[in-house]
Order: C-alpha cells, then structure tokens, then sequence
C-alpha cells in the first residue's frame, strides 16, 4: 500500500481534446496499489526548471500500466506533451486519499469542471464494478476542450454553450437535480477551486454527502514541506494538507481556497 | 574511505544532512530513502506552542526555486518530545533538532524542555525568525541579536550548538564570528533569502504573507559565497546548506570551506537525494583518489589572477 | 494606450529600458532590434580611464541565471564622448549613461565630463564598486557613503540622477532613502547579488575574482522583494530590475511599486528582450483595458490574510 | 553579411560518433552568409535552465540549410540530442570572425582535437574549391569518440591508440611536419585550449603561420556582454572578444586561457 518512486516506460501518449493529452507508462507497483482519486508526483524536466514534481491524479489503471490526463497549461505540461513512447519518466505514487467509493449509496454524480474530469475514469468504472448507478457531469469552457473517449454516458455544460448545457457545470448539477427524483445521492468533484467552491455551497446547502478533488500548489506530495495547506472549515486557523490528508476530502470539513467566510 | 565527521560529541558518518523543514519530522520520507545512510536529520524547527503556520498559498514556484511562507507550522515541544522524537531514536543517523522562537526566552524554553530528552545529537538554532522586541527585525539581522541569542543558550546545553543564519544581511561573516565569539560549536548557513512573486491576473502576491523565503538551485551561488565568506573568517565549523540537488553541489560547498552539508528543497523534487548526494560524493573522492573526505574541506585553490576583487561588474 | 514615462527632464516612450553592462554602448545590438522601440538605453558603467576588465573566465552559468566579474571593462570616458555618445544621438531612443568610479571625485570627474555633452537624458550612479578609502567595501553597502555619493554628484548636474542600488544589504529601503534625501531622482535596483560557483575537478572558482554578480531569472523573486521594500519607503520613482525575461515580470514589478524596469541577462538570450517586453506589456493592458501603464505601478492587492508577516520558514 | 536571428526549421539529426550528433536546420540568410569558422548561438531551451545560448561552429552549408556537429556533454547538448525533424530552432547567426582562408598559400592542414571537427568540413570545401591542398588530422580520445562520414582523408591520432597514431594530435602534427617536405603550410586549428596552446607553441617555434578558433565561455555572442575575454599576446592586460575578434585568431596574437606565460 505504500508509494513507490519508480522510472516508469511511457507506454502511449494520445490526445483527447485541443489541450489535454493522456499519458500512459508502465509501473506496475503504482497500478496495483492505486485507488481512484490518488494521484502520482511526475518530475517532468531532468533540469532545474521546471524545478519541482507535478501532481496527476490516476485517471484509469490498465493491467500493470497507469494513464493520466492533463491539460497543456504550461512547463511541465509542455514538456510531458513531447515525452515518447519508450522514453522513462519518474513517477512517484500512488499518493494521497483516495475518494470514499466503497460506502453504501446508489447512485453518484460525477461532477468534473476542466481538466478536473481527470480522476473519474478510474472512478467510473470502480463504481460500475460495484453496481452502482453513476451519472458523470462535465463541464468545459467550450466543445473543442472536453476530452473525448474517457469516460461514457456523460452530459455536458460549456461555458459558451457550444456543446451541452449553456453554464457552468454547477448549473448543470443543479438542473439535474431539480428534475430528477430526489434520491440522495454522492456526489464526486473535480476542478477548479472557484468551482469547487460553488458547488460545496450547493451540496452543503442541500444536504448532500460529497467528496471534493482538491489542487493546491505542492512542492513534495509527501507530507514533508507543508506546502499544500488548506483550510479546516470546523477549526479556526487550522489547516489540513492536500497531499496527505487529500486531495479527496468530505466537503463539510474544507474549505477551498478563495472562498470566503466558510 | 573516511567519510565521517565530529562536531563536539555530535558525529555523524557522512556529511550530508537533511534541512530544517524540508524533511519533515524525519520519518515522513523513510519510505523513499535509506534513513540510516544519512550523515544525520535536523529537524523542522520546534516551538514552544503548537503552530498552525500560515494560510495558503504558502509555497510558489520560482525559476529554479522556490517560496515558501509556511510560518513554522509545527507541533510544538510538547508533542514533538512525546510523538515524535521516540519516532527519531534508533533510526540510525544522527538527530539534530533545530529550534526557533519569538523572543529568547522562547528559545530556552524549547530548549529546557528537551535538554535531557534521550535521542537528540545537537541543537540548531534558527535566528531568522522575527524578534517581537525588535519589532520584527529577525534576530539573524544583527551582530548583537544574535550573539545574545547565543549567549543565552550556550551555558543551558551540553550538546553542540549550531547557529544557523540568515543571507539577508550586508555581511554575514560578522554575525557567525558573534556567535563564535559566544560559544556556538558550529553556524550554518544559508537560511532562505527573502523573495516574492506575483500573479500578474489577480495582482495578489503569490504567496499569502507576501513576501517569502527564496530557496532551491537558484540560490546556490549566493550560498557559496556566504559560506566561503564566512568560512575564511570564523575557526568554527561551517555547515553548508542552499541549491545542493547532486553530489557535485555539494562538492562545492566542501571546497569553499564547509565542513558538511544539508539538502534542502531538493528533497521535494526526490526524496531520495540527501542520501545520493552522500553515495555520489564518495564515488567522486574514489575516482580522484582521496582518502578522506576532509580533505576536500577549503581545498579551493585561489590564484592571484591579476583580478581586483571587490569589482563585480 | 499611455506608455510613457517621465522622471524630472527625463522622458521615455514605454517604462522597459536595457540595464548597464548588458546592451554593450546601445548600437551591438542594433541588427537584432528596434532600439526607437526601447524605452531608453542605460550605458555600460563608464569609469574615469578606459578599463580592460578582469581575467577570464568572467562568467559561468548557473541555474537560471549566470555569475559575472567583467571588470567594469569599458572604454573611459573620453573614447565614450569622442566614440560612443555621437552614434548614440538620435536612435530615437532615451540614453541614460552609467557612471562608476572608486572613489567620490571618479565619479564626479566623470559625470562633469559628460554634464555638458549632447544626448544624454540622464545618470544612474552604479554606486556597487568598490570605495578604495573604505578598503573595498561597496559605496552602496552604507546608507552614509551613499548618501555622499549623491551629495557630491547632485548640485553637480542639472539632469536626473537616477542612483542604482546593490541588493546586498540587510535593509535596501534605508539606502534608497538616504539617497533620495539627497536629492536623487530615483532609484534603480537591483544590481547583481554576490555569488560564486565552483568547477570540482580543477577546485578552482570559475571565475578569475573567485565571486561575481549574480543575474538572470534566479533573481527575480529577490529582486521583487527588494523593489517592493524600496517603493513602500521612498517617494521618488523606482526602477525595478532583476530576472525579466516577458512582458509578465516587467508587470509583476509594475505592481509592487516599480515606475519602469531594466532587462539586463535576457538580452544576450535574445537581444530582441526589451522590445518585445515593452510590446507584450502594451498587449496586457489592452486586454485587461488599462489605459495608462501607470494605473499598475503600485497596484499589488494584499489582503489582511491573518499572516505573521516576517515568518518566513 | 548582417546576421540574423531566425526560427529554423530542423531538417535532420544524426549520430556521426558515440557522443557526436549532426543536426542540419534551414536558415536561408544564415547558409548564405557563413563563412568557414564563423559560428551560430542556439537557443536549446524555451525555459530558463539551460538559461544561455550555446556557440556551434558552422561546421557545412547545403544551400539553404547549414549543419552544426555537437557532442553530447551537458545541459545544452541533451536537449539538442532529442530534436526532432519540424521541430524549430531560435538560432542567430553567423557570427564572429572567420578563418582568414583566402590567402595565397598551397596547402593547408587542419588541426581538430575532439569536438573541434566541427568547423572544418566547411572550411576544407571551401579550401578545395579554391585548389589548395588540405591535410586533416583528427584527435580523439579513442576511435568510438571520432565523427564519421565528415571529413574526408583524415588522418588520425586517439589517446588510446585504438585507431591511428597513438597520442595526441599535436603529436601527429609535429610527425607529419617532420616526415614532409618542408614548405611552410597555413594551420587552421580547433580544439581544447590545452590542445590549442600546445600546438601554438609548435607552431611559433617554427614560425608557421596558424589560425586558431578558440572556445570560451560566453552570454551573449554578439559582444553586448563581454564575457568572452582572451588575452591578447602583445599587450599587457588587454583582452580580445572571442565572439566579435574571433572565434579565428591569428595564433601571435592570443593567449588561449590556461597557457602559461605567454
Ligand atoms: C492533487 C493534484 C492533482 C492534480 N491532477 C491533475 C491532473 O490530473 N491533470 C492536470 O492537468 N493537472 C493536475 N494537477 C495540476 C498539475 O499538478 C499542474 O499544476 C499543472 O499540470 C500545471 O503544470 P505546468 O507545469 O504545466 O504549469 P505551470 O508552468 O506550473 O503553470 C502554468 C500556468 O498555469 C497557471 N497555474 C498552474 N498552476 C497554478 C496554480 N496552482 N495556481 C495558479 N495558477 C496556476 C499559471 O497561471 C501559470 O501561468 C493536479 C494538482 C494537484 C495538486
Ligand atoms: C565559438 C564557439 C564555438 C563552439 N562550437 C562548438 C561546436 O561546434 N560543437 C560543440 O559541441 N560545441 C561547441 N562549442 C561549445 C558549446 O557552445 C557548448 O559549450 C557545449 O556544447 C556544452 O554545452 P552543454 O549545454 O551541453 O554543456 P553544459 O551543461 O554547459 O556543461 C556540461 C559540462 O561540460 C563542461 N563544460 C562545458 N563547457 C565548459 C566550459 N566552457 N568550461 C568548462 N567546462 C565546460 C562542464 O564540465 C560541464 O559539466 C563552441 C563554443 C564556442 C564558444
Ligand atoms: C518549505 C521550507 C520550509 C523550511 N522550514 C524551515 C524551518 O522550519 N527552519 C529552518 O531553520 N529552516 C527552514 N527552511 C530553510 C531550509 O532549511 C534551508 O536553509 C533553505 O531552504 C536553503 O536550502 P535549499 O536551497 O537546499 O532548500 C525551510 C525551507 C523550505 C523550502
Ligand atoms: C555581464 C553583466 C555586466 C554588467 N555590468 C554592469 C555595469 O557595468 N554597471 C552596472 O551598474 N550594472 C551592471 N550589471 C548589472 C545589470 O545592469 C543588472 O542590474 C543585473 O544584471 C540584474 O538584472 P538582470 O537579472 O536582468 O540581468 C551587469 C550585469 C551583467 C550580467
Ligand atoms: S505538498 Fe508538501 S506537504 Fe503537501
Ligand atoms: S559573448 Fe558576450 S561579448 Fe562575447
């Protein structure tokens, strides 16, 4: 159960949307250990800069290989969009806690705003495994940046309304809810802190057990810098870390960067 | 090969050391690394009370560094002596706890209250924390600061006492030769230097205190030349410390005067470094035939080139 | 959209100029440029007699940044007048010359050689070179021999002087304001931090003076700390220098106080650097609708996050 | 005759020894302006480690495309060892001072100590055109470390004694001297300084004449920064610029760093 650091064989690197590319490589410690919502630490330059790792969450788990997504955003990004098959690459994981899966509810949504669609393949399909019921929702800023062909039955919110809902992906939960049956269900999120934020307002609100993805800036992943503070929502001033205490945690005891109050 | 070393009745068997706060309480990485092949562990600096440390963001990355403002988030002496220094004993490297405070009773405190704890090798004493009496100005800042943090510690302790220093002054030779002067075993050096970024879209600093501490291989060139500077002008030991990711870094610090070295934040890039950096030293002195690591300490050879020193443009 | 700047007689068409000793006279780069697009050119330091500059090796590389000791190699300030200055004249672009010396009157010998020539809009006083009466230590490092510096040169010339401020000193803003209650116009920093480097298999420097100045993107986030320090103490303009490569750092110093900046390394990169900053600016503000660059300087957001300030670790 | 700074476009990379890679670009300007010993400055990263350009001797023009051999031993030449064809590279160019190759003399022999090959494939097409007779002779520190397929005639001289003359270059230099009719050659040599400065001694002692092509380090390439200083060998304390005065010097008036004396 514990993490390895490891050199890993990039075994495919294809991309899914205008910006984001899955990234596959062979460790096969990392795929047997890992959990959906976990993530691994990639060191993405053999220089000085990009200095530090960067962290991926395990978006699926084949056999001895693990994949991961990410959106080209900047040095790291841009440096792991020319890695080749066959090149190695050093991975350390599997990292952090995973998403609660293994509780007994029905049905969960799946809420995915950008690149935070990332970790949900892999959850995806462990839920079905299960036999549950699972609605994946995800949002984008437009069409051309979803990914395509990670994960199935979705429904889609673009900000521009060129595919889907017109709104955020926020909105689209919430029009879910107000027209299905109102069975409690889970939900899982992933994406950007502002919409994280919303959507934690939205489940609190209404009473919803929810799991929230969080990204933080990190410098180790292992707990040794104290770098990826976030705030406790039950104590005042006190902090949990997103790499060892997360990135999964229960919305009610967090409370994402930039929102206020809390 | 030798590759030990003494400061007082601390010994460690190599010369490289984990940094204060970059290896957390020193178990936290056991599972990269070999623990027991480290020269030895300082620990993140205890206080007095329990710290929450400072809200996020609190690290930002740099052109080959980083910031960080993690405000000494730490457990405090009290859970440190009862949770994690019996982690610490028997992990078989030495055990340096580094200590900081507000105000020098603070650092007594700390102090005091593990003094007869089982498992602690020496004392580093970080003085680049703010002295509230001074309103602010780090205790590292001045001569007299310093050599009065010094002073105070220095007849409570039996165990070697390293100062540590901070770089943010015009000459840091003067500080290490006050706290020589006040019975400090060894200094070490350097402390981060103090930095800032700014995200360009929000307008907000990058960090929440503002301003942070600069560390990583951006640094290195001022490390070096703060400990070759305060190498030449105190007889204390010097332990070097900033930028050192391969054994080649470390290397440096050795020739310019150090004695031995930590590894900072480039355990964050790899866990695993300190400990490289230890096996690719001794290969290096395999390799050019020398026998003990000394050896390399201050062996810099400085020629009269000709040169007017002093004149950096 | 509002660009320019003025400081006192000093005018300049956008707030990115090229920082002394990196653009060489102004016209070497020329073929690689659009100097009229520049801001304004800051000479290579001209000292009193031509100077050949020290021993090689003068410079090695680091992480993210390069180490120099040139020597202030330059050709004096009669060749500057007779060879320079003339092709200087009319580039379409304000020239500002640097002026170095080792002791007050150099200075001064200088700057009243020049004071009546045409084409030069302003001064900046490298004040980081050696006082030979002090034995070496740096005109800048004090705030009493900085402050005579500018006392000397102020009634002295009736252009801007602009004193340009070494980063290695425990509190800059103490500096700057000594020199702006002399009158200075302005201040610019940071000049190089003092760093050295080491080549293991020779155990020699690799420089000939052993340290050097350190530049480059290493030092940006010193840099900014240090801008950021100065503008919240002084009430004359500041000019932020250090690690600017794009259009975004030149912002980041913007924010924190800074009136324009220098590009300095990031020209030998790519001698097209200053432009292109000056241009990339203009684009950020046409698309954040900022109207006059000026509405940045100074606009950093900070909040009350409940942070202990100076809690750096 | 002005030079450029252009993105051109990488047509082909090869490996011509264990360490030595050969990578072609196309840059119109440049090809047409090269002359043999003039040098480009390549930007080998778009972040800022490496942080400097690197110096590439011309080593051939083809019409619009120019080569540069470079060995493998750092920062700089890893990231170029993994350029692919399309890729672009920032390259400016040409630079420097040229070998003085127009003269009237009948023979020439080439000096290469290492990675010191690289400008004189040019430079020997550029000798044969004009009719003259050109003897290579090659160093290297052992056979797997010599650059095939570039040059033409060679001779050789490894360390190792595992191809050619066993010992230096200079050495094969003075044998070659010493077992040839004695008219007076021009010597165009290239290498490490210690190379360089032993076969300056070789050659002032005889007194024939010889253009060095010196290395050092350098910021900028087009004199802004000064950082490329060479002692120059008739006055006291003066320096020339290896990027503007050189990189080709007459061997009488340079001193190349770690020659003593002088
Ligand atoms: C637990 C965890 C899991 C993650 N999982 C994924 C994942 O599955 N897929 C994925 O693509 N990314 C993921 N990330 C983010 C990832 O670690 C990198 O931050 C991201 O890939 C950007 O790296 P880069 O080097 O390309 O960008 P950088 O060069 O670091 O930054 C590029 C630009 O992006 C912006 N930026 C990047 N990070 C931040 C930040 N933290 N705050 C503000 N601005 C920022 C900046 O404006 C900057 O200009 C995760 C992060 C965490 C902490
Ligand atoms: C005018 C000129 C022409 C050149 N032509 C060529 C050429 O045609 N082909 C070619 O391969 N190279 C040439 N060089 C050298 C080239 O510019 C680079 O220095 C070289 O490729 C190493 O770059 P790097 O980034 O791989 O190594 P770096 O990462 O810079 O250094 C790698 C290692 O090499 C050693 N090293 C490199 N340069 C130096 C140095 N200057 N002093 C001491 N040690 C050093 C160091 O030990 C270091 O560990 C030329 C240089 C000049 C000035
Ligand atoms: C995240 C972080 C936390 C740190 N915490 C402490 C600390 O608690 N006490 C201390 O004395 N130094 C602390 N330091 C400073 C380091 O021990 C070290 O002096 C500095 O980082 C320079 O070394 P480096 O470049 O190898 O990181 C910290 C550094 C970092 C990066
Ligand atoms: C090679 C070199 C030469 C320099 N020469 C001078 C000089 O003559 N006078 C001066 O005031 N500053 C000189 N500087 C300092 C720069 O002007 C600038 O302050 C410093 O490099 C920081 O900016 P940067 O990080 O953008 O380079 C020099 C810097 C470099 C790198
Ligand atoms: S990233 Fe270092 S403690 Fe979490
Ligand atoms: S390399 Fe800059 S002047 Fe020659």
């Amino acid at each position: 159960m514990t993490a390895v650091d490891t050199d890993a064989l990039v075994t495919g690197l294809r991309q899914v949307s205008e910006s984001i590319f899955a990234l596959r490589f062979r460790a096969p410690h990392i795929a047997a250990a890992a959990q959906p919502g976990q993530f691994v630490n990639v060191l993405t330059s053999p220089f000085y800069d990009p200095l530090l790792r960067r962290a991926y969450s395990i978006s699926n788990v084949y056999g001895e290989e693990c994949e991961i997504l990410f959106a080209v955003v900047g040095k790291g990004t841009s440096l792991l969009a020319r890695v080749r098959e066959g090149d190695t690459l050093r991975v350390l994981g599997p990292l952090g806690r995973p998403f609660a899966c293994e509780e007994p509810f029905q049905t969960a949504i799946l809420v995915a705003g950008g690149i935070g669609i990332a970790p949900f393949p892999f959850l995806f399909s462990r839920l079905l495994d299960q036999g549950k019921t699972v609605i994946p929702l995800v949002g984008a800023r437009c069409s051309s940046l979803i990914a395509r062909g990670v994960i199935s039955g979705a429904r889609y919110a673009t900000d521009d309304g060129s595919e889907g809902c017109h709104g955020t992906v926020v909105d689209l939960f919430e029009e879910y809810l107000s027209t299905n049956e109102p069975v409690v269900p889970r939900v899982f999120a992933c994406g950007p802190n502002p919409m994280l934020a919303a959507l934690r307002r939205s489940v609190l609100g209404r009473g919803i057990p929810c799991e929230l993805s969080l990204e933080s800036e990190m410098a180790c992943g292992i707990g040794i810098c104290q770098g990826c503070a976030v705030k406790r929502s039950r104590e005042r001033d006190q902090y949990a870390l997103v790499c060892t205490d997360g990135p999964c945690f229960d919305a009610r005891d967090i409370v994402p960067l930039g929102e206020e109050g809390g | 090969m030798k590759t030990d070393f003494r400061i007082g009745s601390l010994s460690c068997k190599n010369r490289v050391l984990t940094a204060s706060g970059t290896f957390g309480y020193g178990l936290e990485a056991a599972p990269y690394t070999t623990l027991a092949a480290l020269g030895g562990i300082v620990t993140k600096s205890v206080t007095k009370f329990p710290r929450a440390g400072n809200p996020p963001p609190r690290i930002a990355e740099t052109t080959g560094g980083m910031l960080n403002s993690i405000g000494l988030a730490n457990v405090g002496v009290e859970a440190f002596a009862r949770d994690k220094l019996p982690l610490l004993r028997g992990i078989g490297t030495a055990v340096i706890v580094n200590i900081a405070g507000s105000s020098i009773d603070e650092y007594i405190d700390v102090l005091e209250r593990l003094e007869h704890e089982q498992g602690i090798d020496a004392w580093e004493i970080n003085i680049s924390c703010p002295n509230v009496r001074e309103g602010g100005l780090h205790f590292g800042a001045k001569r007299e600061t310093a050599a009065a943090v010094t002073r105070a510690l220095r007849p409570r302790t039996r165990k070697p006492l390293i100062v540590k220093l901070t770089p943010n002054v015009t000459q840091v030779a003067e500080i290490a030769a006050a706290c020589a002067d006040e019975g400090a075993d060894a200094v070490s050096l350097i402390n981060t230097l103090v930095g800032m970024a700014v995200d360009v879209r929000t307008r907000r600093p990058r960090l929440s205190t503002v301003t942070g501490g600069l560390s990583g291989p951006a640094v290195k060139p001022v490390a070096l030349a703060k400990v070759y500077e305060t190498a030449r002008a105190v007889s204390i030991p010097v332990i070097g410390i900033g930028g050192i990711v391969t054994a080649m870094d470390a290397i440096e610090f050795l020739l310019v005067g150090a004695t031995a070295v930590q590894v900072g934040t480039s355990s964050f890039r790899d866990p695993d470094t300190a400990v490289s950096v230890a096996r690719g030293m001794e290969e290096f002195c395999r390799e050019q035939g020398v026998e003990d690591i000394k050896e390399l300490v201050g062996a810099l050879r400085v020629d009269d080139t000709g040169a007017v020193p002093g004149f950096i443009a």
